[in-house]
C-alpha cells in the first residue's frame, strides 16, 4: 500500500493541453474520486498514474518512489477498465491468474491466491467459466479480482461501474467500498457520475479542462464549491452573478444578497453566489417567518416537476430561471403561474469570485 | 513516452520497407516498358514504341477484351445468382442448409491448379469443350461463392422486422424484396461484385486449361508470351493494368468503406 | 439468423428452391461434377476421347508410389507451401500488427490501402516483374552496385530463393489482410490490461495478442498454404532448373505430355492433402466464426 | 443501381453472345510453330496475306510434346503444323495429320530429294510432311567469355563455367546430347547408364533450362552464361538480327541434326489455303529474306540455298563435307524409348533439389 503524489503534472496532445499543471495528493488507503466532464482530463490523469502515457513534465510519486518514467507493468499497480477487459481467450480463473503467472509465481501459489481472490469478490465457483459467460456484474467482479490479485500498491478505477445498469450499480458501488476497506488499498477511480463520487469516495478531484479545479472531502466540495463550475457540476446550484459587496452581492437590479460570514470579497469586484436549491424555500406571501431567512426574492412559479417525495419548481425572476426543491410535506403544493416569495439563510449562500 | 514513440518510427520503417519490397518490382517492371532494349538491358533509353505496337498486337488485344467481356458476365451472373441464394439461405429453414452452406468452401478452398485440370476433363469428356464459354462457365463457379458470402454477411446486419414491417404495411413479398431488403443489401452486393470481377479478370489457372488458341484471356496469353519469349510489349501492356486496376481499387475504395460495410 | 415468419421446414425448402437451384446447379455443373469427374478418370488407362481402348486401372495411382520422383516432388511442393507461408507470417503478422496496433487514423488506411492493393493486380505480371528485379545484370544488382564500394553478384535469378521470394510477394499481403482483421478487433484495453498487471510488452503479445489473432493467422495460413502447393507458374518463371514442383508436374501431363489420366490421380492425390491440412485447421478457423 | 449503366451493362452482355458465336471466319490459315521461327515473321505474313487473301492467325508450343497435345486437344482448329521430322510419324499413326498432295505445291520439285524422300516423312507412298529446313542442336558460345571458339563438347563440363551452362528443357534432345557426349549413336542409344551419369554431372554446372530463343538470347544478353546447347538458325538470328555476342560451335564430337517439316492437320478446315502457306514457305524468296533479315536454319529447298551468297554460314559450314560427317539426323523414337527418356530427364530435375 502506498500514498500516490501528482506534483505540477502536464501533457499535451498537440496544441491540446490534456493536463495543465495538476498536482494532487492521493493518501495511502483513501477512496479517491476524480470527476469531471469528458474531456476534462480526468481519465489522462489515471493514465499517466497508471503509466500508460508519461508527462510531459511534473512528477509522479507512489509510495515515495519517483515513477513518471516507469513504463506500466514495473509500476505495480492494479487496474479496471470501463469495459472491464476480460481476455476471451482464457478462462475466469487464468484471467486472474495472469498478473501473478507474469511475474513467474509457482503454481500453486498462483492456484491459492487466485481462489482467495475469486472467493473475495464471491465467484468462487465460477473459476472454469469464459468471460462471455458472465453477466455484466460478474465480469466486473473478475476485472475486480484480476486487479487485486497480484496485491498492488494503488487499484485504479476506469468508470468501472458505467456499463452496469442502475439496481446493479449501486448494489456494486457498495460490493466495492466493502472490498476496498477490506484490503485498504488506495484507490483512484473516475467517473463522471456525481452521484456515485459523493456516495463512494473519501475525497473529490474534479478537474476541468486539463486543470484541477478543487479537492476535498465530497461534504466541503458540495457546500463550499470555490467556483461556478464545481458549484453546478457537483450537485445543483442557482448562481446569482453581481457586484462584490464585501459579504455578499449586489444584483444588476440592486437586490442584495448577504452571503455566509467569513466569505469576503473587496467591494466592486464581479462576483457570484450559489444557492443549492434544496435550501431555498418557497412561500405565496411575504411574511418573514425566520430571521435568518435574510435573502428574499419574488418571482413567478413557471413549471413544477412532481418526483414523489420532492417537488422541483422552476422560478421565473429578471429573466432568470431558479430552481427550488421542496420535500413533499402534505402542504398545499404551488400552481404554475403563482406570485410567489423565495427566502433562504446567508448561511446557505457561498460567495464565488469570479473566475 | 521514449519506447513507445521508438517502437512507433520501427513500425513506420517496417511498414516502409514492406511497401518497398512489393512496389519495387512493380514500379521496375513499368519503368522497363520504356526501355528501348528488348533484352531488358542498361542503360536505360527511353521510348514508348513498345506501347505503340501494342496498339498494333491483334492478339494481345483481342485476348484483353475477352477478359473484359468475360469478367463483366461473369459478375452479372455471379450477382444475380449470389444475391438469390444468399435470400434463400438467409429467409428460410430447411433442412440440409448447414450443407450447402459448407459446398460454397470448395470451390474457394481448393486450389486452382486442381479445379482447372478437372474443368478441363470433365468439359473436355461431355462435349463442352474449351474456350470462352467453357472459360466463362468456370469463372462464375469460382465467383459465386465469393458473391454469396459477401451479400450473405451483409444480411447478417438486416432487421428482420423491416421486411415484416413493409408487409405490415400492405406490401407483397416482391416489393417487399425489390423495395426494402435489396437496397439495404447493396452495399454487399456491389461489394460482392466487385469480387466476381476481380477474381474473373486476374483469374489465370483456371482459364489456362480452358483456352484455346484464339479463345484466350489476357492472363493466359501473357503467360505465354512470358514463356515462349516475351518483349517489353508485355512490360507494357502489365503496366497498363497495374495503373487501371488500381486505379478502380482506390475509387471503390474512395465510396465504400473495405469489406463493403457502411 | 432470425425466421420471418417461421415457416415449417418442408415449405420453406420449396420456396427457397427457385432462389438456391440456379447458383446451386451452376457450382454443380462447374465444380462438383468436373472434380468427380477427375477421380473417375484417374481410375483410366488411357482417355476415352482418344479413340484409343482404355480400362480401369490402379496403375496411375501405383506410378505415384512406385516412383520416388512424384512423392519427392510432392514433399519438395510441400516444403515450398511451409516455406512461402512461414514468411509470409514472419513478415506480414509484424506488418498488421502496426497497422492495426501502432498506426492511427487516416494514416493506417491509406497505408493499409496501398499494402493491399498489388493484390488487385495480375498475380503473373507480378511474377513477371521479379524476373526483371532478380537476375545478374538486373536491376538489383546493378543498383546495389551503383552504390557498394565493392563488386558483388547478386544473382538470385533461376533459383530457389527466387521462388520463395516471388510467392511470398504474391501471397503475403492475405496474410496482412486476414491478421488485420483479427488484430483491429482485440480491444487496446486487452493490451493494457496485461500491461497493468506487471506483463512486458513482450509477455502480453504471447499471451494476449498472438492467441487471440490466431484464427487470423491460421486462416492466413490456409489461404496462402493451399495455392502454393499447387503453384506451377511462378516456380517455371522464377525457378530455373530448381523450377520443378508437384505442380509443374500436374500442368506437364495435361498441357504437354497428354497423360491426363496420370495428372488427373496426382491432382487427386494433391487434392486429398489439401483437404487433410484444411481439416486439421478448421476447428481454429471455426472459433474465429 | 441508375438506369444508364444497367443498360451498358446489358448492352456489353449481347455484345459479348455475338462475339461467342462469331468464332472463325473464312479464309484464314492457323498456324501452329515455334515463336520467332519464320511463320511469324510479319513481313512474311503481309506479304503471304496480300498474294493469296488468307489471313494468317499464328499460335506456338514450347515443346514437341505439347504441339501434338495442342492438335490432339483442339482438332479441326489448325491447318499448318510445323513438325519435327521424328515426330512425324508419332502424329501420323495417332491420325492427327493427313496425306499432302504435293501436286499443289509448285516448290515441292525443289525440295532436296534425300529429304524429300525421308522415310519419316512419307508413309504408304503418301506424303505427310513437307521438309522445310534443317539443322543442328550443337553449342552456341558467348562470344564475351571466350577469346577463341571452343572444339570440344567437354567445354560443357568444364569448372570455369559452373553455373553459366544453359541446356533445353527437351528429354530428347538432352539425351540424345548426352549420347554424343559419350560418343554414341543417337538413334541407338546401347548404354543409357553412362549418359545418365554424363547428365547427372552437369546438372550442377547448369544456370536453367530455356524453352524459347528469346530465353537464350535474355540470358547472354545479360550476361548470365557462357555456352550452351542452341539450334544452328537461332544462333544465327541471334547473331544477325537481335546483334547479340552468340556464334555456333559444332563440337569435334559432333552434333544432333534435325529436318523440320510442314504438315496439315486431319481436321483442317482450310486444306487450300495451308498448301497455299507451305508452299510459300518453301519459296526461295522468303528463305532468302527470312535469312538476311532475320537468320534461319538451312533450307531443304536446293534452290532456295542456291540463292544465298557464297559465303553464307549455311551455305558453306552447313553444306561442308566435313561437317555432315560429323553430324547425326534423330530418327523416330518409340513411345517405350521417349517414356523412358522423359522419366531419365525428370529424374534428373528432380535430383537437382
Amino acid at each position: 500500500m502506498a500514498g500516490v503524489q501528482v506534483s505540477n503534472v502536464s501533457r499535451s496532445f498537440g496544441a491540446h493541453k490534456a493536463l495543465d499543471d495538476v498536482s494532487i495528493d492521493f493518501a495511502d488507503g483513501g477512496f479517491y474520486a476524480l470527476l469531471g466532464p469528458s474531456g476534462s482530463g480526468k481519465t489522462t490523469l489515471l493514465r499517466q498514474i497508471a503509466g500508460f502515457d508519461f508527462p510531459d513534465s511534473g512528477r509522479i510519486s507512489i509510495g515515495g518512489e519517483s515513477v513518471e518514467r516507469v513504463p506500466v507493468e514495473k509500476r505495480r499497480i492494479g487496474m479496471v477498465f470501463q469495459n472491464y477487459a476480460l481476455f476471451p481467450n482464457m478462462s475466469v480463473a487464468d484471467n486472474v491468474a495472469f498478473g501473478l503467472s507474469v511475474r513467474g509465481e509457482n503454481k500453486a501459489v498462483i492456484a491459492s491466491e487466485v481462489q482467495r481472490a475469486l472467493d473475495l469478490v464471491q465467484l468462487g465457483k465460477l473459476g472454469r467459466r469464459r468471460p462471455h459467460q458472465l453477466s455484466g456484474g460478474q465480469r466486473q467482479r473478475v476485472a475486480l479480482a484480476r486487479a487485486i490479485v497480484t496485491k498492488p500498491r494503488v487499484l485504479l478505477l476506469d468508470e468501472p461501474l458505467g456499463a452496469l445498469d442502475k439496481a446493479l450499480r449501486v448494489d456494486m458501488q457498495i460490493e466495492l467500498k466493502r472490498i476496498q476497506r477490506e484490503i485498504g488499498i488506495t484507490t483512484i477511480f473516475v467517473t463522471h457520475d456525481q452521484e456515485e463520487a459523493l456516495t463512494m469516495s473519501d475525497r473529490i478531484g474534479i478537474l476541468r479542462d486539463g486543470r484541477l479545479v478543487q479537492e476535498g472531502p465530497p461534504e466541503e466540495i458540495y457546500d463550499r464549491p470555490k467556483s461556478e463550475f464545481a458549484a453546478t457540476f457537483l450537485g445543483n446550484a442557482n448562481i446569482f452573478r453581481g457586484d462584490a459587496t464585501g459579504n455578499g452581492i449586489r444584483l444588476p437590479d440592486g437586490t442584495a444578497i448577504a452571503a455566509k460570514v467569513g466569505d469576503r470579497l473587496a467591494g466592486g469586484a464581479k462576483a457570484s453566489c450559489a444557492v443549492r436549491p434544496e435550501r431555498i424555500r418557497i412561500a405565496t406571501d411575504a411574511v418573514v417567518s425566520d430571521a435568518a431567512d435574510a435573502n428574499m426574492l419574488k418571482g413567478k412559479v413557471s413549471k413544477r416537476i412532481f418526483a414523489g417525495n420532492n417537488s422541483t419548481y422552476f422560478v421565473e425572476r429578471a429573466g432568470q430561471t431558479l430552481k427550488v426543491i421542496v420535500q413533499n410535506t402534505g402542504a398545499d403544493r404551488l400552481a404554475e403561474g403563482q406570485d410567489v416569495v423565495l427566502r433562504w439563510s446567508p448561511e446557505s449562500t457561498v460567495l464565488i469570485a469570479a473566475g | 513516452m521514449m519506447t513507445t514513440r521508438i517502437l512507433e518510427g520501427l513500425g513506420r520503417f517496417y511498414i516502409g520497407l514492406l511497401l518497398a519490397f512489393l512496389y519495387l518490382p512493380i514500379i521496375i517492371m513499368a519503368l522497363m516498358s520504356f526501355n528501348v532494349s528488348p533484352f531488358y538491358q542498361l542503360p536505360f533509353e527511353w521510348t514508348t514504341e513498345w506501347y505503340a505496337s501494342l496498339w498494333h498486337n491483334d492478339q494481345l488485344i483481342a485476348a484483353t477484351w475477352n477478359s473484359l467481356e468475360i469478367a463483366i458476365v461473369t459478375t452479372i451472373i455471379c450477382v444475380v445468382l449470389g444475391s438469390a441464394a444468399s435470400l434463400a439461405l438467409y429467409r428460410y429453414e430447411f433442412r440440409g442448409k448447414k450443407l450447402l452452406q459448407a459446398l460454397l468452401f470448395p470451390p474457394i478452398a481448393i486450389p486452382w491448379l486442381i479445379t482447372g485440370t478437372a474443368m478441363l476433363i470433365f468439359f473436355f469428356g461431355v462435349g463442352i469443350g474449351r474456350g470462352l464459354f467453357a472459360i466463362l462457365l468456370g469463372h462464375v463457379a469460382l465467383a459465386l461463392p465469393y458473391v454469396i458470402v459477401v451479400v450473405s454477411a451483409r444480411l447478417q446486419t438486416f432487421a428482420p422486422e423491416l421486411e415484416e414491417a413493409a408487409r405490415s404495411l400492405g406490401a407483397n413479398q416482391w416489393q417487399v424484396t425489390m423495395r426494402v431488403t435489396l437496397p439495404w443489401i447493396m452495399p454487399g452486393v456491389i461489394a460482392g461484385g466487385l469480387f466476381a470481377f476481380a477474381v474473373s479478370f486476374d483469374q489465370f489457372v483456371v482459364s489456362y486449361f480452358l483456352a484455346t488458341p484464339g479463345q484466350t484471356t489476357l492472363p493466359v496469353e501473357i503467360y505465354a508470351a512470358i514463356r515462349k519469349g516475351f518483349t517489353p510489349e508485355i512490360n507494357a501492356v502489365s503496366t497498363i493494368i497495374i495503373v487501371v486496376s488500381m486505379a478502380l481499387m482506390l475509387l471503390t475504395a474512395r465510396f465504400f468503406k473495405f469489406g463493403g460495410e457502411k | 439468423m432470425a425466421v420471418p415468419g417461421a415457416t415449417a421446414s418442408r415449405s420453406g425448402l420449396r420456396s427457397a428452391l427457385p432462389l438456391l437451384a440456379p447458383a446451386y446447379l451452376w457450382l454443380t455443373v462447374a465444380i462438383f461434377l468436373p472434380l468427380s469427374a477427375m477421380v473417375f478418370f484417374s481410375f483410366m488407362t488411357d482417355l476415352p476421347l482418344s479413340g484409343k481402348p482404355w480400362a480401369f486401372t490402379l496403375g496411375n495411382y501405383a506410378a505415384f508410389f512406385s516412383q520416388s520422383l512424384y512423392l519427392t516432388l510432392l514433399l519438395a511442393s510441400l516444403r515450398l507451401g511451409l516455406e512461402v507461408t512461414l514468411w509470409c507470417v514472419v513478415i506480414g503478422y509484424p506488418a498488421a500488427y502496426v497497422l492495426a496496433k501502432v498506426l492511427k487514423g487516416r494514416s493506417r488506411e491509406a497505408i493499409f490501402l496501398l499494402v493491399i492493393l498489388p493484390f488487385w493486380s495480375n498475380g503473373l505480371v507480378r511474377i513477371f516483374s521479379w524476373a526483371m528485379v532478380l537476375r545478374e545484370g538486373g536491376i538489383l544488382d546493378t543498383a546495389l552496385n551503383a552504390v557498394l564500394p565493392f563488386k558483388i553478384n547478386i544473382d538470385l535469378m533461376y533459383s530457389y530463393p527466387a521462388v520463395i521470394i516471388g510467392l511470398v510477394h504474391s501471397y503475403v499481403p492475405y496474410m496482412v489482410l486476414t491478421c488485420y482483421l483479427t488484430l483491429q478487433a482485440i480491444d487496446d484495453s486487452l493490451i493494457e490490461a496485461g500491461r497493468s498487471l506487471g506483463a512486458s510488452r513482450l509477455q502480453v503479445l504471447k499471451r494476449v495478442i498472438i492467441p487471440l489473432s490466431l484464427p487470423g493467422l491460421v486462416a492466413g495460413a490456409a489461404l496462402i498454404f493451399v495455392p502454393v502447393v499447387g503453384s506451377f507458374m511462378e516456380p517455371r518463371i522464377l525457378g530455373g532448373r530448381t523450377g520443378t514442383f508437384y505442380g509443374t508436374v500436374i500442368e506437364d501431363q495435361f498441357v504437354a505430355v497428354f497423360n491426363w489420366p496420370l495428372g488427373a490421380a496426382l491432382s487427386f492425390i494433391l487434392l486429398a492433402v489439401v483437404l487433410v491440412i484444411l481439416a486439421v485447421a478448421a476447428p481454429v478457423l471455426r472459433r474465429a466464426a | 443501381m441508375r438506369m444508364p449503366r444497367l443498360t451498358a451493362l446489358l448492352t456489353a452482355t449481347a455484345v459479348l453472345t455475338t462475339a461467342f458465336t462469331l468464332a472463325a471466319s473464312a479464309a484464314e490459315v492457323h498456324v501452329l510453330n515455334w515463336k520467332g521461327y519464320g511463320a511469324d515473321e510479319p513481313w512474311a505474313v503481309q506479304a503471304f496475306e496480300k498474294a493469296t487473301g488468307n489471313k494468317v492467325v499464328n499460335d506456338f508450343f514450347n515443346s514437341e510434346q505439347e504441339m501434338l497435345t495442342k492438335i490432339r486437344t483442339n482438332p479441326g482448329l489448325y491447318d499448318v503444323v510445323m513438325i519435327n521430322a521424328a515426330f512425324n510419324d508419332q502424329a501420323m499413326s495417332e491420325k492427327l495429320i493427313q496425306p499432302i498432295d504435293t501436286s499443289k505445291l509448285p516448290n515441292y520439285a525443289d525440295i532436296s530429294k534425300d529429304k524429300a524422300g525421308s522415310p519419316m516423312l512419307d508413309h504408304d507412298g503418301k506424303v505427310y510432311g513437307v521438309p522445310w529446313v534443317w539443322g543442328l542442336t550443337a553449342l552456341a558460345i558467348n562470344e564475351k567469355s571466350f577469346d577463341k571458339p571452343p572444339t570440344s563438347i567437354a567445354e560443357m563440363w568444364d569448372p570455369a563455367h559452373k553455373g553459366r551452362v544453359i541446356i533445353r528443357d527437351d528429354a530428347v534432345e538432352a539425351v540424345q546430347f548426352g549420347a554424343i557426349a559419350t560418343g554414341q549413336n543417337i538413334n541407338d542409344i546401347k548404354d543409357m547408364d553412362a549418359v545418365k551419369t554424363k547428365l547427372t554431372s552437369l546438372m550442377p554446372q547448369i544456370k536453367t533450362f530455356w524453352s524459347s530463343e528469346n530465353d537464350w538470347n535474355q540470358m547472354v544478353a545479360s550476361n548470365q552464361i557462357d555456352i550452351g546447347t542452341y539450334w544452328s538458325g537461332s544462333a544465327d538470328r541471334a547473331k544477325t538480327h537481335f546483334k547479340l555476342p552468340v556464334s555456333l560451335v559444332i563440337p569435334k564430337e559432333g552434333a544432333v541434326a534435325w529436318l523440320d517439316a510442314f504438315s496439315i492437320p486431319a481436321g483442317s478446315k482450310n486444306v487450300e489455303g495451308a498448301q497455299a502457306f507451305i508452299n510459300w514457305m518453301i519459296d526461295p524468296k522468303f528463305y532468302v529474306e527470312w535469312v538476311t533479315k532475320v537468320g534461319a536454319p538451312v533450307s531443304a529447298n536446293t534452290k532456295a540455298v542456291e540463292a544465298l551468297p557464297e559465303d553464307a554460314f549455311n551455305r558453306k559450314v552447313m553444306g561442308d563435307p566435313e561437317v555432315a560427317k560429323r553430324i547425326q539426323f534423330q530418327a523416330p523414337i518409340t513411345d517405350a524409348q521417349r517414356e523412358a527418356y522423359l522419366a531419365l530427364w525428370q529424374q534428373l530435375k528432380v535430383d537437382v533439389k
